[in-house]
């Protein structure tokens, strides 16, 4: 059932990228891309990462892409001529898009068996006795709850990290300020 | 007076004083008001001299380094604070801290804005200088090189004339190039003996006694040493960014240039580049390019100076021509022409010194330094005449003035090894003298007939005391320069004996048909 | 488990948005391509993090705080450019011409 | 009273107080002409009182050993130590009593000649300072010292020759003199470095010890030494090719070129000569060769003199010539000739260019009065001075007949002494024959021009015009008194060593035998006795009144026209009143293009051309290329960049991960 669901999801992801794509109306290629921001928080669940796909649909969906259709509305572009390159740049990027896909779609091979024998170079372990830490912090997840399993770590191994980051965002704040301001 | 000095310990604490003092010098001129900062600059100028100055005493005239210390830097990497002066070094350093107040003096009315940024980087340049002088460990030796430089920059970037951009790109550049060759050189010096040795050290010392470990890369070694010092120095032909720094170069800037900066790389030569590697430096190859560059820069650098229509850069060219003899007596290896080669660096800082003061001088009043801007102005000037003649002659080497004796002392020991170059050296006197006694003529002699030098004012007191030291100095070494011949001499000996294994017989042989029953 | 074809959605959505960054000249649509290539590592991100533990996810979770702070001054870039030449067509702004 | 060789600095202090004194009355006080008129010629009174003492006691004693007053220790350096002391011997006593008495009758006549001068002080600074020097010239003990006083009279005579610095081309004149001397310097220096290198010593008596145990007599390496050491007097010397300064040094003052110009500095080539005699006795082709130039320049030399009308140039060429005399004696090896011919010369030849002076004092005068601008100088205006000055026009009458060798005046003396001996070693080298003809036909142009000088300054109708006649008069007895001193010494001057021939006992020969000692072993001269010797004179003596009288008949042969109204010169004479054009082809040859190749060639071409447009901005132009091709990459267009930078990752993945 959630491997249908999922491949569903999947479906909707992709197809919808691909309207975003191609979609000339600016505001409209970021709606299908709202979908397909969606349609990827879902996946996350039931990936078994429920706290990646709140945050997902909260900083992405909510945050992001608002942000996007919030310039595109104050820049006035939704009815704009069309931006798509002519046809020979578009048989360019066709191959090398093409390329990139059929070099990433190698990895669609992959199940746990093979990942496992590509990290200890033996069939000998079953997967679970390879992936077993994580199979410990899975069940440790159930235990303390969706959020305080990514807690966890994030306060403790990924410390310096998150402080980085919030520099980053800080940074970011004052930057945006000052690009966007007329006069400072 | 030596064992007044030993009473207060003057051994131990004068190297890291004379070190640290610009620095806080330099502190406090940022931190107080512009107007006082020259008056602060002054001061601590004044006592850094006086501190050095009880070197002269304190000094003992020996072979080997003197009030010597060493402390862990970054133990890790084999790099410490090792310090020390012997006879090379002394007089460059008393030269440093005798230049450094006189150019504070110098500067008192000349610069007008920013005090604050232009005294705090003489005092910073100055001890930047000392340190290159001092320092016996190679890295430290490097970063000294370098803080040197910077205020330099500045200081002909920012209070510099017209085309200053241009003339002190030129100086980084040149500057430059040299020296990140040197820094490769001294990395790769020290890492090979630390790899022959076990101990990886920057120690001055240790690479000296294990220079030879680095086998067959020495030409290599000796080539970057030997470009980032012919650049400093500057021998023909790295020298063009000479008169453009100079010209463009305020007073104060030109005098530490000539006076003491260029003498870096000749220091350099005789610290570093010969001594670690004596039989490349020596090589006949070797040998005689650098003689014939020197003798090419002693002929070139005068017959250029001939015909410049700008005084600075008249004693740019000059200063070309002079380092040419330095650089000659240093090949020449004998202690006659070691001693010369160094009394040259210091008498080429005090007349060179003196005669960018006194264009200086003369700038400030006409604000143009083209010598067809003068003439007759000896009738109104009577002082100022007085001294430019007796500088120019010093420059000149009129025997009895100092000039005479470092270059007597280079030609006479280079003779014997060198005669053809020796004898096509000492046509520069003849140049010499071409070149500024025309300038002399063109400036104070001749008619008085541009009218606005009909209103020169003479020198005022202050500018007969910046021009009193060096003019005091030009008639003792003259006259007397036995002390400082004798507290230069033991070193000198260390050095010629120690490369002497290096020089091959056969080039003695180029004497041989003077040589006739030699006793 | 779910792993290869998670790992092949990604594959697809990560061309896509390159096919999309090559072909669009609109600065802020070919800005949301950019967001879409992220996101599809993000996929592959959480997708793999169910084997190598949780840090996968927190990768996620930086790599948003980094999108985040893109957006905000990418599009304040946009806006500038925009407001200097009124256009927001990368075939026009060309100044990051030597 | 004796009095020890020891004091002889005070003879150098003397003069270098005053200098003091003068030159800071001079900056500050140029008003103080009195002080200046004490001090300046009392220093020098007092120098000679002291080296006059030394020289009795020395005399007195009979003392022939050198004597070496040790000041300090100058240039310490290894094996070469140079002491600054002062040697004392025969031979600097008698150059010293030249210097100082022939210097302090010149600081008299000053006092008259330069009152008037705004630059007065200054003027006596200098002068004190030049004996300073030339004392220290004398006194050196070693080359090097002697090298001081050597570079140091240069200095004067260059400060001094433009000392009327207002007029270019006295400061010019004053510029040459010092580059020219420069030149001699250069052999100066070049010949201590041989020496150093071959003996190991640079003073004087370590020299004559070592000479003869280290250097092969007649060797390269001594005649390499002497060539070169005669390079050097040849400048200070004024000797062919580098005598041009000497005639354009009559810039200067009158006494300027009385004392400097010809009674002392200019002799010091010779004195240097008569130092380092025993090099120069070992060096036999060296002698010759500096007999030989000396003979060609004084011939030279007086074919100019003969067509000059500046006074002050008639005598300047005299002074070459007569230097040339000297230098064919102590190339010869009559060094003791050379030295009484150089201290005749001093007297004669000061006592004419004060004599000069004199009248050129009056001219001025004359024509300052009037306000004219004549030329003050040139004889063709002048004319009939006997009438007005005839003090001057006496005692210039017994310099001319001393110069021209007509006995018994010095002069006479000191130059039969001369050719006599270049007679006799032409026995031996035959070249010398040809310059004893050189000598003689140049005594014979002597007599010619200085006739031509007395005739045309003293005799005849005056010139100088109407108005200014009345104003010429005879100079103050501050001027005359040095003139008469002068005059009786250059009558009686021949007593100093008067030949046997005459009942003299050669006292200057004796007088300075042990310091040629060495020189006499190496290039024995025999004099010629006899008949040969009463040929020789009789010779000298028709010569030189044969001279004076043909020179007389042919200047006053015809009228002679003031300056402004003279005809062009043409023919040959044309050519020796432009000197056989030598300075204008130093000036193409050497000057011209030196200065041509500096400016256009090395400075333009090499310095702002090749290294700094070529290498230096060169090597910035290529990575200024380099960059602007990768700018040509840089199209502004996002797409390209995004596109290439996707070819570029896939090729990595590609190559990287297979």
């Amino acid at each position: 059932m959630a491997d249908t669901i999922f491949m569903a999801l999947g479906t909707i992801a992709v197809l919808s990228a691909l309207f975003c794509v191609f979609q000339r109306n600016a505001l409209a290629a970021a709606i299908w891309l709202v979908l397909t921001m969606l349609a990827l928080a879902g996946m996350f669940l039931i990936l078994g990462a429920p706290f990646i796909a709140a945050i997902q649909v909260l900083v992405y969906t909510g945050a992001i892409m608002v942000l996007f259709i919030f310039v595109i509305m104050l820049l006035n572009l939704g009815d704009a001529a069309s931006d798509i390159r002519g046809p020979g740049v578009k048989a360019i990027a066709l191959v090398l898009a093409v390329g990139t896909g059929a070099y990433l779609l190698r990895l669609a091979g992959y199940d746990p068996a093979r990942l496992a024998f590509e990290l200890t170079g033996t069939t000998d372990l079953s997967p679970a006795a390879v992936f077993a830490t994580a199979e410990v912090a899975r069940q440790a997840a159930e235990t303390q709850g969706v959020v305080g399993a990514v807690a966890g770590p994030l306060f403790s191994t990924y410390l310096v990290p998150f402080e980085v980051t919030s520099l980053l965002l800080l940074a970011a704040i004052i930057g945006a300020v000052v690009l966007a301001k007329r006069k400072i | 007076m030596a064992d007044m000095l030993n009473l207060i310990g003057y051994q131990g604490w004068v190297v890291p004083v004379l070190l640290l003092l610009p620095v806080a010098g330099a502190l406090l001129v940022v931190a107080a008001p512009a107007p006082r900062a020259r008056s602060i600059a002054l001061a601590v100028s004044l006592a850094e001299f006086l501190v050095s100055a009880g070197l002269w005493w304190s000094f003992v005239p020996e072979g080997g380094m003197q009030f010597a210390a060493s402390i862990p830097w970054m133990p890790q990497w084999g790099i410490a604070y090792r310090v020390g002066i012997d006879g090379i070094s002394l007089f460059m350093v008393l030269l440093t801290t005798l230049t450094m107040p006189l150019c504070v003096l110098g500067s008192w009315n000349y610069i007008t804005q920013r005090e604050r940024g232009f005294y705090a980087l003489l005092l910073v340049l100055l001890s930047g200088i000392l340190g290159v002088f001092i320092s016996l460990d190679l890295f430290l030796f490097y970063v000294f090189w370098e803080v040197m430089l910077i205020p330099m920059y500045f200081l002909i970037g920012i209070w510099g004339g017209s085309n200053r951009l241009y003339a002190s790109i030129k100086f980084f550049i040149y500057t430059m190039v040299g020296s990140l060759l040197m820094l490769v050189a001294i990395l790769v010096t020290a890492w090979m003996v630390g790899a022959a040795t076990g101990v990886l050290s920057f120690s001055y010392d240790h690479i000296l006694a294990n220079a030879s470990a680095v086998g067959g890369r020495a030409p290599w070694l000796f080539a970057a040493f030997a470009l980032a010092f012919a650049i400093k120095v500057p021998i023909f032909p790295f020298h063009t960014w000479l008169p453009d720094a100079h010209v463009e170069a305020p007073t104060a800037g030109s005098v530490i240039l000539a006076g003491v900066l260029l003498k870096m790389g000749t220091y350099g030569f005789l610290r570093f580049a010969i001594p670690f590697f004596p039989d490349v430096a020596f090589s006949p190859a070797v040998t005689t390019i650098a003689v014939v560059l020197a003798v090419v820069g002693i002929i070139y650098g005068a017959l250029v100076a001939m015909v410049q229509p700008d005084i600075k850069k008249l004693v740019a060219y000059s200063s070309v021509s002079h380092l040419g003899f330095v650089m000659l007596g240093i090949w020449a290896a004998t202690l006659q022409s070691v001693q010369g080669a160094l009394m040259v660096m210091i008498n080429h800082g005090l007349s060179t010194g003196a005669l960018f003061f006194l264009i200086g001088m003369l700038y400030e009043r006409r604000h143009t330094r083209d010598i067809a801007a003068f003439g007759g102005i000896a009738r109104v000037v009577p002082v100022f005449s007085l001294i430019f003649t007796l500088v120019s002659l010093s420059s000149i080497g009129l025997p009895g003035l100092n000039g005479f004796v470092g270059e007597f002392l280079v030609l006479l020991g280079s003779f014997g090894r060198f005669p053809w170059a020796t004898g096509i050296a000492t046509t520069g006197v003849i140049f010499a003298a071409a070149y500024l006694l025309w300038a002399l003529q063109r400036i104070i002699f001749n008619k008085l007939d541009k009218p606005e030098n009909e209103s020169l004012t003479d020198l005022t007191p202050r500018e007969l005391a910046v021009l009193a030291p060096l003019l005091a100095g030009i008639v003792w070494l003259g006259l007397y320069p036995a002390p400082v011949l004798r507290r230069m001499e033991p070193t000198s000996r260390q050095f010629v004996e120690s490369v002497q294994h290096a020089i091959p017989q056969g080039a003695q042989a180029v004497a041989a048909p003077v040589n006739e029953g030699h006793p | 488990m779910l792993l290869g074809p998670a790992l092949a959605i990604s594959a697809l959505l990560f061309s896509i948005g390159v096919l999309g960054v090559l072909i669009r000249r609109n600065a802020i649509v070919l800005f949301m391509c950019v967001e879409l290539m992220l996101n599809a590592v993000n996929l592959t991100f959480v997708a793999l993090s169910r084997f190598h533990g949780v840090g996968g996810q927190l990768m996620v979770f930086f790599v948003m705080a980094v999108a985040a702070a893109e957006a905000a001054v990418g599009l304040a870039i946009i806006l500038a450019v925009f407001r200097h030449t009124t256009s927001v067509d990368l075939k026009t702004n060309t100044l990051l011409q030597g | 009273m004796y009095v020890s060789a020891d004091l002889i600095w005070l003879a150098v202090a003397l003069p270098l107080a005053g200098f003091l004194v003068n030159g800071a009355l001079a900056l500050w006080r140029p008003d103080a002409k009195a002080a200046v008129s004490v001090v300046g010629p009392a220093v020098l009174l007092g120098s000679f009182a002291v080296v006059a003492l030394i020289f009795r006691s020395y005399a007195l004693a009979g003392l022939a050993t050198p004597h070496v007053v040790h000041l300090w220790t100058w240039l310490p350096a290894g094996a070469l130590t140079v002491e600054l002391s002062f040697l004392v011997d025969r031979l600097s006593l008698v150059m010293l009593m030249v210097v100082t008495g022939v210097g302090s009758l010149i600081h008299l006549f000053s006092v008259g000649y330069m009152r008037s001068d705004p630059g007065y002080a200054r003027y006596f600074a200098y002068l004190n300072l030049f004996v300073v020097f030339m004392l220290v010239l004398v006194l050196g003990s070693s080359l090097p010292v002697l090298f001081i006083g050597w570079e140091g009279v240069g200095l004067c005579s260059y400060l001094l020759i433009g000392f009327w610095y207002g007029d270019k081309a006295n400061a010019d004149a004053g510029k040459k003199a010092f580059l020219v001397n420069r030149i001699g310097d250069f052999g100066f220096m070049v010949a201590m470095f041989l020496i150093w290198v071959a003996l190991g010593s640079l003073n004087f008596l370590e020299v004559a010890e070592l000479a003869p145990r280290y250097l092969a007599a007649g060797g390269t390496l001594v005649t390499m030494i002497t060539l070169f050491l005669f390079l050097g007097c040849a400048g200070k010397s004024a000797q062919i090719p580098l005598y041009v300064w000497l005639p354009d040094a009559m810039a200067g003052p009158t006494p300027v070129s009385a004392l400097i110009h010809a009674a002392t500095m200019v002799t010091a080539g010779v004195y240097l000569v008569a130092r380092t005699n025993i090099l120069f006795a070992m060096a036999p082709l060296s002698s010759t060769v500096v007999a030989g130039i000396g003979a060609l320049t004084a011939l030279f030399a007086a074919t100019i003199g003969l067509r000059q009308y500046d006074i002050k140039k008639v005598l300047a060429y005299s002074t070459v010539s007569q230097l040339g005399y000297m230098f064919l004696a102590v190339g010869t090896g009559a060094y003791v000739a050379g030295v009484f011919h150089l201290v005749t010369h001093a007297f004669f030849k000061a006592l004419l260019f004060l004599g000069a002076g004199s009248v050129i004092h009056s001219m001025h005068h004359a024509y300052h009065a009037t306000h004219s601008h004549e030329d003050a100088q040139d004889m063709r205006n002048m004319g009939g001075l006997r009438r007005a000055m005839p003090w001057t026009f006496v005692l210039m009458l017994i310099a001319t007949l001393a110069i021209a060798g007509i006995p018994p005046f010095a002069g006479f003396f000191s130059k039969d002494e001369i050719l006599a001996a270049a007679f006799a070693r032409g026995a031996e080298i035959p070249a010398f024959r040809l310059f004893w003809l050189f000598g003689v036909v140049a005594a014979a142009l002597t007599a010619f021009y200085m006739a031509r000088l007395m005739a045309m300054t003293f005799f005849g109708e005056n010139r100088t015009g109407a108005e200014e006649r009345k104003h010429l008069h005879e100079a103050p007895a501050i001027m005359t008194v040095p003139l008469v001193v002068l005059g009786v010494l250059s009558a009686a001057g021949g007593l100093l060593n008067l030949p046997a021939l005459f009942g003299g006992d050669a006292k200057l020969e004796h007088w300075l035998d042990p310091v040629l000692e060495g020189a006499h072993h190496y290039f024995p001269l025999e004099m010629p006795h006899g008949q040969t010797e009463f040929v020789l004179i009789g010779l000298a003596i028709l010569i030189a009144v044969g001279g004076l009288v043909v020179g007389w008949r042919v200047t006053m042969s015809r009228p002679i026209l003031p300056a402004s109204q003279a005809a062009p010169e043409a023919g040959f004479w044309k050519v020796l009143y432009h000197k056989y054009y030598v300075d204008e082809f130093y000036e193409a040859a050497i000057v011209g293009p030196l200065r041509r190749l500096s400016e256009r060639v090395l400075w333009k071409g090499v310095d702002q051309g090749i290294i700094d447009r070529g290498g230096v901005e060169g090597s910035a132009g290529l990575a200024r290329t380099l960059g602007w091709i990768g700018t040509r990459l840089q199209t502004g267009q996002v797409g390209l960049y995004l596109t290439v930078f996707l070819v570029g990752a896939l090729g990595i993945f590609f190559v990287v991960m297979g």
